[in-house]
């Protein structure tokens, strides 16, 4: 049993107008320590399979559904679960 | 959560966490025989709440016109019917979502839409609207826009995504509702009559199915655990927060439909799971059709693992329906939901007995008699005491004072209650399906039926502000109120729904309030022959011993007979005459201008006239029927001013305007009155019809300029500048 | 001349789009299953606005894979005409069918208004009825309609006079102002605006309808492979 | 300068449609070997602030605007920037 923690932000590149509104929202909160915010989403993933195939799996799911490649990158960490 | 003993129950009156009086658990004692076990206490405790069995308010319900010859159902199913003709009814029902929306607003409001259509489509009619209506505290409190702004995307996220157009509603600010803000939804469906569903269990031997999301511990009877006594076990255990399914709602909604209309021989009833889950909705509808039921908790699909059968039965997850299935039609319905990913699941069967049974991991869990559940609860008749304001009212009406009437009108077109909604139903999909002929923004949101000439006119209503001031007279106007945003909109008021909203029924005061509400819209009801088909009651809105103004909340559709005669209030040709239909006095108490120069709200209410009403109704409908009419609105907040303001908006055209009144009765609240303009051909006819009942004010101009001259000032308003400033406000 | 509408789960818009080619078009329109694998009997696709499996994850990125995508591919790269509205749009680029992304509105709100839009291309198949540079008014109803691409396509988007509709008043952040777009060969379009709800007076606006006589003409006028 | 990477996710009782939709399908892409599913939102922040301050900071914004905290729970982490 393998579990992974995907991560998919979008690439530098994109305006992000979520994470500008997030932005927004928290200066006027006040917290003008912000400089920098960006957003993504967060997957945590069990899979039944062994550790060779596991990074295979996770890679192709980012690929095909998890990650819209054309403008959001992805890592992730695999690690041994019980 | 642990299970105590029958004994243990009553040792330490549990019972009393759960909202039971020690009275009703001896009648529940009494009714069994026998002391009832940690399951069962809890099924009485749901099905006995006010929210399911009505015991404080059946009383004054009762008082309802509730009967008319194109009733098909009234209240006493998920909801009422009207009959529109043609093999045609209007279904509609409005609930209330109250608190859920103050403890966590998207997901809060979002339920409440997701439970008021499923109440539509278990009729077995099409959902093809949805209205909203709101109240909070003022809006420059930050936990309010907090709060407004997540309620409007959880509405507009659920109507959006299931696609039911949201195409009206109402939204008013006032501190009362500042701790408990109002969130009511009312949905509207078309019904094809021969498909017309009863929420009943009929039939020893037929099949219970459940069908639609899984069980979880969402929600559970949140009343139990308000309480002190349970604390610390309970803040663990605490009910989680609703979250809404549009998409599944959805699927769920086609394939209910579907199986009504192409296997009605399947479906002996259905009704959805709303307050108190499968408990209520699987009790009532045994009982209504004087049958038993057994139920096999294990069968129920779970999505937390160990719920013990408390918790199966009171959870409120959403996107859940309940069909009673003909015993041999088991396989059409499984096969049809499962076309939908759906899983439809036997979990139960109806028996001749009239005990309503529960086993879980093959044991007896409960027992008792259905209608011990569903017909026993006690009715309390609650003492009643005149609240001391209205003992204490100043029966002069307030006059207000100031210099510059332009700016007042100004000033009153940027209040947050009159000031223009745009902003916030603009995030909601007002299209789909493409029905919609008139969007939110007149007076009432038209929609139109397919295949015919006819659309259906709908709108909700209610003045908190007037009820408090005087509950009788401000029910009446509620009920009266819509009936004017229907009939300007070219409709004949049908019937009602309402939703009552009011503080703690045990306060004598509040309970008053609730009495003289119900009466007034009564009396309303029988003066405009519109029956109430539909509602739901919502008390205890209340914090720190402060209630909100009573608020009924009034939904009405009406119905057009031609497309040609709808009707909007915008001001369409310059050239039309204007009329003001209805008399003018100087009401001032509870109204805008009173609330904007003193800060607040006071003295009795003005007088209010049925007859009137009845009248100005009857000519404005007349008018638009003989197509002498080219807009036509009611008038409302802010009065005379406001109103003429509104229907310039629209077009961006003008109104030249003289009126031998005093400056300041332009911005009186008089009821019963509407402003309509008729072209220039069509005066002479529509002077001859109106008689004493309307004075011809002015005339459309095609400048952008409201100019009216009064008996002591002038007021000269640029329509596109302060047009852009009222849709400022809550942009 | 068949027009198939494909209905996903979740997709809400389907039927105003049949009742806007049959009703109002007098065409020929079937409902096609997302499950469904074939195509070979109609003349156009269309693929209907709406909250396809919720528009979870991002809009169109599941209905993508829905066994009904493998016979728009083919259909489409046969050089039928394919035409995806609002989500159908956000599938169409989630498919690799249209280039770009569709992201959420700028000011992150879902928008319901009429928009003002010009007609940036009248030469294809879909906008033939209209003229070059002409102003129409549809509806719009998204809240991830944010049009966006790189620099290199957007270049070759102008370049190949590819962008078909622009918004006069920018309203949810597009790149370009663009409201519609199609792919190189010209016989797949990709909307945010609904021209299905504006092909009656009664409901506030007909301009809509040229996009559908663009296509009954369009297809008229070639031998239509059955 | 610190940055902070924050993880806000349902708390488990909670009806997650999305994750739902999205194990579904996964599942039909052909990942049979995927158990579990929790999808959640993925913050980076920089912030120009002292280490001692940083950590109320996040926590503030939390539980103020990032998570929503009747339903979501959230986890930060935050290390130094350059
Ligand atoms: N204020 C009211 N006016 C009229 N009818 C009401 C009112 N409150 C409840 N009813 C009717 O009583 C019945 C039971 O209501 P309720 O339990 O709220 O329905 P549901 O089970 O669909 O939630 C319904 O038919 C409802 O229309
Ligand atoms: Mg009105």
């Amino acid at each position: 049993m393998y579990r992974a923690k995907v991560y998919v932000t979008y690439k530098d590149s994109i305006l992000d107008p979520q994470a500008e509104a997030i932005k927004t929202a928290l200066h006027q909160l006040e917290f003008p320590e912000l400089t920098q915010l960006t957003c993504g989403k967060y997957f945590e993933l069990e899979l039944a399979t062994t550790e060779a195939k596991a990074a295979t799996t996770v890679e192709q799911m980012c690929q095909k559904l998890l990650a819209n490649v054309n403008m959001e990158s992805y890592r992730y960490e695999i690690v041994a679960a019980e | 959560m642990i299970e105590q003993t029958a004994a243990t129950i009553k040792a330490q009156e549990l019972y009393a966490n759960w909202g039971l009086t020690t009275a009703e658990y001896q009648r529940i004692q009494e009714l069994l025989g026998r002391l009832p076990n940690f399951t069962e206490t809890g099924l009485f405790a749901a099905m006995w709440s006010e929210h399911c069995a009505y015991k404080n308010s059946k009383p004054l319900l009762k008082q309802f016109p509730t009967s008319g010859q194109r009733i098909l159902q009234g209240p006493g199913e998920g909801a009422g019917i009207i009959d529109i003709g043609d093999g045609q009814a209007v279904v509609f029902k409005a609930e209330s979502h109250n608190h859920p929306t103050a403890v966590e607003p998207y997901q809060g409001a979002a339920t409440g839409v997701g439970g008021i259509i499923r109440d539509i489509f278990s009729m077995g009619a099409q959902p093809v609207a949805l209205l909203d209506s709101l109240r909070f505290g003022e809006l420059d409190d930050p936990h309010t826009r907090f709060l407004l702004k997540e309620t409007i995307a959880g509405i507009g996220g659920y109507g959006n995504c299931i696609g039911i157009p949201t195409v009206g509603g109402e939204l008013a600010f006032d501190d009362a509702y500042a701790a408990n803000p109002v969130m009511n939804a009312m949905c509207v469906g078309v019904l094809d009559t021969a498909m017309q569903q009863k929420g009943q269990a009929t039939g020893a031997g037929n099949l219970i199915y459940y069908v639609g999301a899984k069980t979880g511990r969402d929600g559970i009877q949140g009343a139990i655990f308000a309480s002190a006594e349970f604390n610390d076990q309970v803040e663990a255990d605490r009910s989680a927060v609703q979250v809404g399914d549009p998409f599944m709602e959805k699927q769920l909604m086609d394939a209910c439909l579907e199986l009504i209309r192409e296997h009605p021989e399947a479906v002996v009833g259905i009704q959805d799971m709303g307050a108190a889950g499968l408990v209520s909705s699987s009790a009532e509808m045994g009982a209504k059709a004087g049958y038993g039921m057994v139920l096999d908790l294990d069968a129920v699909p779970q999505r937390e693992a160990g719920m013990i059968p408390y918790e199966l039965m009171l959870s409120e997850s959403q996107e859940r329906m309940l069909i009673c299935v003909a015993k041999e039609q088991a396989a059409v319905v499984e096969q049809l939901f499962a076309g939908y990913d759906l899983a439809a699941v036997k979990i139960g069967t109806v028996t001749a007995t009239k005990q309503y049974q529960l086993f879980a991991h093959g044991q007896l869990v409960a027992d008792v008699p259905i209608t011990a559940l569903v017909d026993d609860a006690p009715v309390y008749h609650r003492p009643q005491a005149v609240p001391q304001r209205l003992l204490a009212a100043d029966p002069q009406q307030y006059r207000p004072e100031f210099t510059d009437a332009g700016r007042v009108l100004q000033r009153l077109l940027q209040q947050p209650t009159i000031a223009s909604k745009q902003a916030l139903y603009r995030t909601y999909d007002t299209q789909v399906k493409t029905n919609t002929v008139v969007a939110p923004g007149s007076d009432a949101a038209v929609i139109r039926l397919r295949g015919g000439r006819k659309a259906l006119a709908m709108t909700t209503d209610g003045n908190g502000r007037y009820l408090y001031l005087n509950p009788e007279i401000g029910g009446q106007i509620a009920v009266c109120e819509a009936a004017r945003n229907i009939v300007a909109s070219g409709g004949t008021p049908l019937g009602i729904t309402d939703c009552l909203n009011f503080g703690s029924p045990e306060e004598p005061e509040s309970f008053y309030e609730l009495a003289q509400a119900t009466k007034g819209m009564s009396a309303a009801c029988r003066a405009l022959a519109t029956p109430v088909i539909s509602g739901n009651v919502s008390l205890y809105n209340e914090s720190n011993g402060q209630a909100i103004y009573p608020t009924p909340m009034v939904g009405m559709v009406g119905l057009i007979n031609d497309l040609d005669l709808i009707t909007t209030q915008d001001f369409k040709h310059s050239g039309d005459t204007i009329f003001l239909v209805g008399a003018t006095h100087a009401d001032f108490n509870g109204s805008e201008i009173q609330k904007m120069l003193t800060g607040t709200i006071s003295g009795a209410l003005f007088d209010f006239d049925l007859t009137t009403e009845l009248a100005n109704q009857q000519l404005v409908q007349q008018a638009i029927q003989a197509g002498l009419v080219n807009s036509a609105h009611d008038l409302a907040e802010g009065g005379l001013a406001v109103g003429l303001a509104e229907s310039c908006f629209g077009h961006e055209l003008g109104a030249q305007i003289t009126i031998d009144l005093p400056a300041s009765w332009l911005f009186a609240e008089t009821q019963s009155r509407f402003i309509v303009t008729v072209p220039a051909a069509k005066v002479a006819e529509f002077t001859k019809l109106a008689g004493a009942l309307a004075q011809s004010i002015g005339k459309v101009i095609a400048a952008p300029e409201l100019i009216i001259a009064t008996a002591t000032a002038q007021i000269n308003l640029d329509v596109s500048a302060s047009k852009q400033q009222w849709e400022a406000v809550l942009a | 001349m068949k027009f198939a509408v494909i209905q996903f789960p979740g997709s809400n818009c389907d039927q105003d789009l049949v009742a806007a080619l049959r009703d109002v078009c007098q065409q020929d329109v079937q409902l096609i299953s997302y499950q469904s694998t074939d195509l070979s009997a109609f003349a156009a696709v269309l693929l209907p606005g709406g909250f396809s499996y919720g528009d979870y994850l991002r809009g169109g990125a599941i209905a993508r894979f829905a066994p009904i995508m493998g016979a728009v591919q083919q259909f489409a790269a046969a050089g039928g005409l394919v035409i995806g509205i609002c989500n159908g749009f956000q599938i169409l680029t989630e498919a690799g069918l249209l280039p770009g992304v569709l992201q959420r509105n700028k000011g992150a709100d879902f928008i319901c208004q009429s928009a003002a839009l010009t007609v940036a291309n009248a030469k294809t198949s879909f906008t033939s009825a209209y003229a070059d540079q002409q102003s129409i008014q549809l509806p719009i109803a998204h809240g991830e309609g944010n049009y966006y691409c790189d620099d290199a396509t957007l270049a070759q988007l102008k370049a190949e006079q590819r962008i078909v509709f622009t918004y006069q008043d920018n309203p949810n952040g597009s790149r370009a102002n663009i409201a519609g777009i199609t792919n190189q060969a010209g016989n797949v379009l990709g909307m945010m605006p609904h021209p299905e709800r504006a092909v009656e007076a009664l409901l506030g606006s007909e301009d809509g309808r040229g996009l559908f006589q663009s296509m009954i003409q369009t297809l008229t006028d070639k031998v239509v492979p059955v």
